[in-house]
């Protein structure tokens, strides 16, 4: 016989306010089953959750149901409580009656009856559960870090020296990503190569380091600490070889595939390092879309400064050099009709950056820079971009650019100024425009190879935004860099490290425990039909056959393999005998969790009550 | 009307003088605005304190001539005061003042004859001085 | 007897143009163990390298400061030749001659600071006669395998947890009776408005019950010794009055005679002497603050121990000083808001209804002082226009700090957000000077802010505020339409600067850190090493090296983490050779 | 105590009643005001650009002479005369190039004249009235020296701007939340309210070259005070006297619903508090009679 | 006295929603303080693939008026395609339900990820008025209380 305790959570006023708490407790303490029930303040707290272990010991209960806020919080948080108190974790149950709840509906008694149902619910489910056990799986300690931009070198620079194997698998013939394309970084002034140099050597004199250019991933199957890669890897032309910052670091070179190569790699751990692209030029009319000499992306201006190094800098049309350059931001960025709606977060910085360069390489020339908001948050930006405006002398005209056109030689470039309300329009021989960053082209394929999710416009979804901003949906799979949001050089590093301390904390241990709410097949009812098969997406379903005494084959049945299988219940639902059931969601939990939705209950609860919130 | 600006118009010797004579670096100025907020007597003004040194940047040096803002400017330094960038506007609005007088931008020059009699009377001698001084360059 | 060795490397021309390396050399030249300093244009360089391995051989150098670039730099091109020489961590030491490098323009300042930095290391350094130190056994390049975090706010506990769960042995110091830092004091975080408390006290209890933690709280590290791999820290565990045995029951509150001003709801609420700063404290222990009870010495009161059924309260307990070994130490010692003093032209401390974004997140925060109820501090009545004002000292370097504050654009939107949700009547103004939303969903936030809440956002500063008859009233600007504005708000929230929190001039001292004119912590390099303090083996998380949100402050501790992972790691060599290729 | 004073060209005209309080209260506290012999005018107004260095020599001279009469410290009681003197001998103190150009002005000067002269670095002091009574008297031992409390007296105290900026040059009190004159206003015995107003610009010269707008803005500063109650309002510049007192007839004029209020001067209160002669006050000079309020309130 | 005036009457849905994207949805809309009717009852599973249809037909039984099915937008599924099985097996069902006369407008499918608390409380918002208009699924759960009435309050009585 059950033995259910009920603890039910104020949430100082998150649930209280709205929810009348007492009666949820009062109403369910009648409920056959349940021996204890109690309201709190804040059962997260320790106070609280010591109350559920004392509870445990005290009632002898066999399950324990916390009505709080969403499990995606602190069902770990309970589970722990429970083992604490003896108890099996996974006879520990959380009702929401916070987020689908408190929160969103009005102080009313429909809201607090609602409470009471969803409390009961989890108490039947409750009913119904089974101790579990986590399994342990092996972790392969190796790591998979794809794109060797500055964030992919320093997470296979991390994990390096970390004492584990790293596969570094970049698209392109070079290493380096865009920042080997820069010339200078915000605010040190430093040149970018210098920078990504000595990180570079010191990755590639590790020989627990396996670097792939010219090669990409186009497939990766299992799981978390056993994942499989297969590595595609183009031949590489001569004309690539020694272009190669990798080359410059390292003397005897990368080597290089010759033929068109396929290879498997057992990995535990995988990093997308892909980065960021910018929004084509091609696409933006009224910027001529590419087609007036003399109007650069912001890339191309970067090659134009790093080569125009200690020289003079002459525009690539005719070699003149630009007396008057005129610098735009938030090109597509913040622009939700024609472009991204985010911000780009780093133009604001390298526009500053480059409007100094260019005053150093062209003393008598000129630089106006169009912007919206001065973005400059990061550690020495503010002072930066105080630097460029009084000791450069660069104009900052609070505006945007409506049209460029070319007009007898020059550029012309007209803008507004909002602070003195007066459009503006600047002849120029050159305009540098800050493109939107944009997640790298392919990203979105990436993604799905990956299994992780993506926003809408392509950057890879984190976790979590505040608490977890390095990891993804899927274990094993963590992201560095500009491919989860834009940032700058800086942050992608400490990005990178943090994707680097998560693969760590992975391969710490040899063995790794998942949890235990996965398929399992009951051999004496099964078929053998293998419909299962068909439709598990993590081919976790294999064969088994079942032989007598005499190793004569008596039938082939269907079974599940802890490891593989993620515990979607694919294959519950499909199964015809019902052979298959998912512990944590079995048929029977979730009838009778059905059940105590009946609409029987509510004459437990006062008649008095209109049925439902009418929303506000 | 489209205002054209070029290094020309930047480098203007408007802005070089003003720099000059006041002894105030102009591109110090981030176009905050508290100078506006805190001017007692911007509500006269056809340009705000700040859209002097706007203008100033933008070499628009006849708008600045053209408003009253300079003439309105007691120097009573609530904008100094609180300027998170250090400007001193009294001197940079001095020093326009100069300038247009020198120029001939000025208005009338305020003399003697324009008080009334009546007023003379009362007048402090420090305020009809310090007028005179203001207007007199 | 052997003396230091000193290899200046001019990184072709690079180092030269920022730093005078001719003034550096002579002023090293003059520390009493110096006996040679060698300059070269390229020391990574095979020349560079060459000439290194002959000097140490020729001149029998007993300790060497390479003054070159990153410290990854080092590890990889000069420590094998350091090695070979038999000099152990503890006879070589790197300077970072880029660490002032990104602060301001001017070669003077950077060379005299480059050249505190090398005699800094330079003390640091063991010759030959105390080279014994190192005994055999620990001879794994003499790495103790545990970290010291200093500090128990989110970047703290995140480095914490993610060493901890890595396997290795972690002491986390915080100040305060419990974890939780500011972030446990906000009510609910951008961009995705989730309850910060909701998101926190998860991570918090785990750092509680982790067995790999050892939580020290009312404690302060009050020196550290050593070098990177090898620290001996002292910490000052201050009386807490209160033993672990303590139930956080709350009778001794309800007996305790005294009324203090609570610092944790930012004053505006009061709590008792015996307190627990919030419900979901770690550990669930109460602190007695000894500058007001009145049970210590002389005993006057004592009521709290009678009441206090498992007797927990101890009121002779006595400051404890323990010496830990730790092998790398993460700063998390996060900021502080700037203080009241002297904001005067804001009434800033003199009106009750000119609060700052701490306060107000209190006023927001749902086990706040208000429960959750926005009401002015002065006469508890719903305020409805509430004007926010940004950059308060921030970006001023005439009246306050020159830096931008970084997360004040972001709350105060988050702010004028939340306020409209609580007050839907109400309406919210923000003076600015520029929206910095420059991170995942905040530009949408802005605009949500601006568009679904109809928040009023004005381009100008604030000029002064006053009160007039029970009304706050601003002057302000719109440098967009070129008009000054007046406001009659009921409430002001002003988004003052971000400052280093006041522990840090203790900790720089401690430590050695490089500090910049504020009191952020420099990193070793801005873009290549944005964790790395300019001492190996001391990393930097969060607001202690400059204003810093959540998300990346998560990010950088789990970066400080991994720096601290891979140093302890065993000895880097490949594991098991399993077949990488197969033929697909 | 005795110190050398400046009385400035309108304390000895329009506003000499101004003058007589000052000396006659200094008096009774025993600080001797001893006028400067043949003062001339402080230049009115403070040079701002760098070119006119001339600006800088009728305050330089003033303090020259100062020196010559063998004092240390200047005393002044108008804030223009204050503000310039103690810009310009700032100006001496800390910019050399200055101090040298005025320096030669003054020496060709003097040679000229036949005396001699020996470089000015800025030996004198400048002080105000009101720095000597807070720091050398000292608040408390007026409030002991004062015979007839100005009780129930509701005061809004005015500073404008000349007596407190530049901070970083005249350095008197904070230039936003300053308290000297709350303080002494205090120790009269007055009811100093919060005068949001306090700091603001009077319209200084305005008043005459610009009537109309000076007279906007110092009508929002009398109304604002009468708003908020005040029986008088106190002002230690003669000019903001003139603005706020002399033109309120106007104000009252162009403006409905306006309620006009007393200006005085702090040293007329300071006199009326420590019971000085009546024939130091010439209430007929103000253009808003104080009499009644100070008869029916203050009690006089 | 209740019995004389009874309560207006409110529509029960009950929803089956995965826990990678509309449960997280839902939950989001709770963070960000959205308002919706507290018609909805969510009933957490893995995957929108793991819902048996007798589930539906269960919930009908109990007296739900209506039934929400929602799963993550293709592609987003977190085991990749489980989302797209169970749709291609409600299609199969949907025609079941129409044979058996099952009013379709009480059963419905949707898609909302973990990012679309508004979608899924405007979703809740329409569903509870659409359903509102319709009244009570009697002739469902007069089919399967099997006596005459069906209404939740006779029937309660009759338990009593």
């Amino acid at each position: 016989m059950a033995r259910i305790g009920l603890f039910v959570c104020r949430c100082g006023r998150n649930i209280a306010g709205t929810v009348d708490v007492a009666e949820v407790a009062g109403i369910l303490a009648e409920h056959p089953g349940v021996v204890h029930a109690e309201e709190y303040t804040y059962m997260c707290s320790d106070p609280g959750q010591l109350k559920v272990a004392q509870t445990i010991a005290d009632q002898h209960l066999t399950g324990v149901v916390v009505a709080a806020c969403s499990p995606q919080l602190h069902e770990r948080t309970f589970r722990i409580a429970c083992e604490k108190g003896g108890l099996n974790p996974y006879m520990c149950e959380m009702a929401n009656i916070r987020e689908h709840c408190s929160w969103v509906h009005p102080e009313e008694p429909a809201t607090t009856e609602k409470a009471i149902e969803l409390t009961r619910v989890a108490v039947e489910k409750v009913k119904h559960s089974r101790p579990l056990t986590p399994i342990r799986i092996p972790v392969n300690r190796r790591v998979l870090v794809i794109g060797a931009g500055i964030a992919g070198i320093q997470v296979a620079l991390d994990a390096a020296r970390g004492g584990y194997d790293v596969v570094l698998v970049e698209r392109e013939a070079y290493v380096g990503g865009h920042m080997a394309q820069l010339s200078a970084t915000f605010p040190e002034m430093e040149r970018s190569r210098f920078l990504l140099r000595p990180k570079l050597a010191q990755l590639l004199s590790h020989d627990n380091v396996w670097l792939l250019t010219n090669s990409e991933v186009v497939e990766l199957t299992g799981f978390v600490g056993n994942f499989k890669a297969t590595i595609k890897t183009r031949p590489s032309t001569d004309a690539e070889a020694g272009l190669d910052l990798a080359d410059e670091v390292f003397p005897r070179g990368v080597e290089r595939q010759r033929q068109e190569s396929t290879v498997e790699v057992e990995v535990g751990a995988v990093v997308p390092a892909i980065g960021y692209d910018v929004y084509p030029l091609e696409s933006i009319p009224e910027y001529g879309s590419g087609s007036i000499p003399n109007v650069l992306t912001s890339l191309q201006f970067e090659q134009l400064l790093r080569t125009s190094e200690g020289g003079e800098l002459r525009r690539p049309s005719d070699g003149a050099v630009p007396r008057e350059v005129v610098f735009i931001q938030c090109v597509r960025s913040r622009d939700r009709e024609h472009g991204m709606p985010y911000c780009s977060r780093i133009c604001c910085m390298y526009t500053a950056k480059q409007a100094m360069l260019y005053k150093q390489r062209v003393p008598d020339g000129q630089a106006y820079v169009f912007y919206i908001d001065i973005r400059a948050q990061g550690k020495d930006d503010e002072e930066f971009i105080r630097r460029a405006a009084e000791q450069y002398g660069v104009l900052y005209l609070r505006g945007r650019v409506s049209r460029i056109f070319p007009q007898d030689g020059k550029v012309v470039v007209w803008g507004a100024d909002t602070l003195s309300g007066m459009n503006v329009e600047i002849p120029a021989d050159a305009v540098v425009l800050a493109l939107a960053m944009t997640p790298a082209h392919g990203a979105l394929d990436v993604a799905r190879l990956l299994g992780v999710g993506a926003d809408d416009h392509g950057f890879l979804t984190e976790a979590h935004p505040k608490l977890r901003p390095v990891e993804t949906s899927t274990a094993g799979i963590f992201l560095a860099g500009a491919c989860q949001a834009p940032r700058d050089i800086g942050s992608c590093v400490a990005h990178a490290s943090g994707a680097a301390s998560k693969v760590l904390e992975l391969f710490s241990a040899r063995h790794l425990e998942r949890e235990p709410e996965i398929a399992h097949i009951d051999e004496g009812i099964c078929a053998g039909c293998f419909d299962c098969r068909e439709v598990c997406p993590s081919r976790a379903i294999e064969v088994k056959e079942i032989r007598d005494r005499r190793g004569e084959l008596l039938d082939t049945v269907a079974t599940v393999n802890d490891g593989l299988c993620q515990g979607c219940g694919l294959c519950v639902a499909t199964c015809r005998s019902g052979a298959a059931d998912l512990e944590g969601y079995t048929d029977s939990q979730l009838f009778s969790q059905i059940e105590a939705l009946s609409s029987r209950w509510t004459s437990t609860t006062s008649a008095e009550k209109p049925g439902g919130g009418h929303g506000g | 009307m489209r205002v054209k600006i070029s290094k020309a118009s930047l480098q203007s010797g408007f802005l070089v003088d003003v720099e000059e004579m006041s002894g105030e670096h102009v591109w110090s100025c981030y176009q905050c605005g508290n100078c506006s907020a805190g001017c007692p007597l911007a509500f006269a003004m056809e340009l705000l304190p700040n859209q002097i040194i706007r203008l100033l940047h933008l070499g628009q040096e006849e708008e600045v001539f053209r408003a009253n803002t300079i003439w309105l400017c007691t120097s009573c330094l609530t904008c100094k005061t609180r300027c998170p960038r250090g400007v001193d506007l009294s001197r940079i609005n001095e020093s326009i003042r100069h300038l247009a007088l020198r120029r001939g931008k000025a208005p009338d020059r305020f003399g003697p004859d324009q008080i009334e009699p009546g007023v003379a009377a009362s007048a402090p001698p420090q305020g009809l001085a310090s007028a005179f001084r203001k207007f007199g360059g | 007897m052997a003396g230091i060795g000193i290899f200046v490397c001019d990184c072709d021309g690079e180092l030269s143009e920022r730093i005078d390396l001719e003034v550096l050399g002579s002023r090293l030249q003059e520390h009493p163990d110096v006996v040679d300093v060698i300059p070269h244009p390229h020391l990574c360089s095979e020349a560079g390298l060459a000439l290194i391995e002959e000097s140490l051989a020729g001149k029998g150098l007993g300790a060497v400061l390479v003054a070159a670039c990153a410290y990854d730099l080092y590890d990889v091109a000069f420590r094998p030749i350091m090695e070979k020489a038999e000099l152990g961590p503890g006879q070589t030491v790197n300077l970072d001659l880029r660490v002032s490098s990104s602060r301001d323009e001017n070669v003077k300042a950077r060379t005299k600071h480059s050249v505190d930095r090398a005699l800094a290391l330079l003390d640091r350094l063991e010759l030959p006669s105390d080279k014994l130190e190192l005994v055999p056994e620990e001879a794994d390049h003499g790495v103790v395998r545990r970290a010291l975090v200093i500090g128990g706010g989110i970047g703290g506990i995140q480095a914490a947890l993610d060493i901890a769960n890595s396997g290795h042995e972690v002491v986390l110091v915080e100040r305060q009776p419990s974890i939780g830092g500011h972030m446990i004091q906000l009510s609910e975080t951008f961009p995705s408005l989730d309850c910060s408390q909701c998101i926190l006290t998860p991570k918090m209890a785990e750092v509680g019950r982790h067995p790999k933690v050892r939580l020290l709280t009312t404690s302060e590290v009050t020196g550290l010794e050593g070098r990177l791999g090898r620290f001996t820290a002292k910490i000052e565990r201050k009386p807490r009055y209160v033993l672990d045995s303590c139930t956080a029951c709350g009778d001794c509150v309800d007996a305790c005679p005294v009324l203090v001003c609570d610092q944790f709801n930012t004053g505006l609420r009061w709590r008792k002497a015996i307190f627990q700063p919030f419900p979901q404290a770690v550990p669930s222990i109460f602190a007695l603050d000894d500058e007001h009870c009145l049970g210590l010495f002389p005993l006057a009161c004592g009521k709290c121990e009678q009441v206090c059924e498992p007797g927990s309260i101890d009121y002779d307990m006595q400051p404890v000083t323990e010496e830990i070994e730790v092998g790398a130490v993460v700063v998390a010692t996060g900021y502080e808001m700037y203080s009241y003093g002297d904001v005067s032209e804001y009434g800033y401390g003199k009106y009750d209804d000119v609060i700052n974004g701490l306060q107000f997140e209190r006023l927001l925060s749902a086990s706040g002082p208000t429960m959750g109820k926005v009401m002015r501090p002065s006469d508890g009545r719903e305020p409805k226009e509430v004007v926010f004002i940004q950059c308060v000292r921030s970006r001023n370097p005439e009246r306050g700090k020159p830096y931008c504050s970084g997360i004040c654009c972001m709350y105060t939107a988050k702010h004028a957000m939340l306020y409209k949700h609580r007050v839907p009547d109400g309406q919210a103004f923000v003076f600015y000077m520029d929206i910095r939303a420059g991170g995942k969903g905040y530009e949408e936030f802005v605009q949500r802010a601006m568009e679904n809440d109809g928040v009023m956002y004005l381009r100008g500063r604030v000029s002064k505020v006053f009160e007039e008859n029970g009304r706050i009233v601003v002057w302000g600007a719109d440098t967009l339409v070129g008009k000054r504005i007046e406001i009659a708000a009921d409430l002001v929230v002003l988004a003052t600067a971000i400052v280093p929190n006041d522990g840090y001039e203790s900790v720089a001292q401690v430590t050695d850190l490089a500090a910049d004119e504020h009191g952020f912590f420099t990193a070793t390099h801005g873009k290549a090493d944005p964790v790395g303090g300019s001492v190996p083996g001391i990393y930097l998380v969060g607001c202690c090296q400059g204003p810093t949100d959540i998300p990346e402050t998560v990010a950088q501790a789990s970066g400080a983490a991994a720096k601290v992972c891979a140093l302890f790691a065993a000895e880097p060599k490949r594991a098991v050779p399993e077949p990488m290729l197969a033929e697909a | 105590m005795e110190y050398l004073y400046y009385p400035g060209c309108t304390l000895v005209d329009t506003a000499r009643n101004f003058d007589r309080c000052g000396r006659a209260a200094a008096r009774a506290l025993d600080v001797e005001l001893v006028e400067m012999p043949d003062w001339t005018c402080c230049g009115t107004t403070f040079p701002l650009t760098n070119r006119k260095i001339v600006g800088l020599v009728a305050p330089v001279r003033t303090l020259v002479n100062a020196r010559g009469e063998g004092y240390e410290e200047l005393l002044t009681l108008c804030s223009f005369c204050y503000n310039v003197l103690k810009r310009a001998n700032y100006a001496v103190r800390n910019r050399g190039d200055e101090r040298m150009r005025i320096n030669a002005y003054l020496e060709d000067e003097f040679v000229r004249a036949g005396q001699e002269y020996d470089e000015y670095e800025g030996e004198v002091e400048v002080v105000h009235l009101l720095e000597v009574l807070r720091d050398t008297v000292g608040f408390e031992s007026v409030t002991a020296q004062v015979t007839r409390p100005l009780t129930n007296l509701k005061v809004a105290p005015y500073y404008g701007c000349l007596l407190l900026r530049p901070q970083s040059e005249i350095g008197l009190d904070d230039a936003d939340e300053p308290t000297v004159l709350e303080d002494l206003l205090g120790a009269l015995g007055c009811d100093v309210i919060d005068f949001p107003h306090r700091v603001e610009c009077c319209g200084s010269y305005l008043g005459l070259s610009s009537p109309d707008i000076a007279l906007q803005n110092s009508y929002e500063i009398v109304h604002t005070a009468s708003r908020l109650g005040a029986d008088v309002l106190a002002v230690v510049c003669p000019l903001c006297a003139y603005n706020l007192d002399l033109r309120q007839e106007e104000m009252h004029q162009r403006f409905s619903g306006f309620r006009q209020v007393p200006v005085m001067y702090f040293t007329e209160l300071l006199a009326l508090a420590l019971e000085v002669e009546e024939e130091v006050y010439s209430w007929e000079r103000h253009a808003v009679d104080p009499l009644p309020v100070l008869q029916t309130v203050g009690g006089i | 006295m209740a019995e004389l005036n009874p309560p207006p009457w409110e529509p029960r849905i009950v929803a089956f929603v995965c826990k990678w994207c509309t449960y997280a949805g839902a939950d989001l809309a709770g963070t960000v303080r959205l308002r919706y009717p507290a018609n909805v009852r969510i009933v957490k599973l893995p995957c929108s693939g793991r819902i048996d249809c007798f589930f539906i037909v269960k919930a009908l039984e109990q007296g739900a008026d209506a039934v929400l099915v929602s799963g993550c937008h293709p592609g987003d599924c977190h085991y990749s395609d489980g989302n797209y099985h169970a749709r291609r097996r409600f299609r199969l069902f949907r025609r079941l339900l129409e044979f058996l006369g099952v009013d379709l407008r009480r059963v419905q499918f949707a898609c909302v990820s973990a990012a679309e608390g508004m979608k899924w409380a405007d979703l809740v918002s329409d569903l509870a008025d659409e359903v509102r208009q319709l009244g009570p699924y009697r002739e469902y759960h007069q089919m399967c209380a099997g006596d005459g009435t069906g209404d939740e309050r006779d029937r309660e009585a009759t338990h009593a």
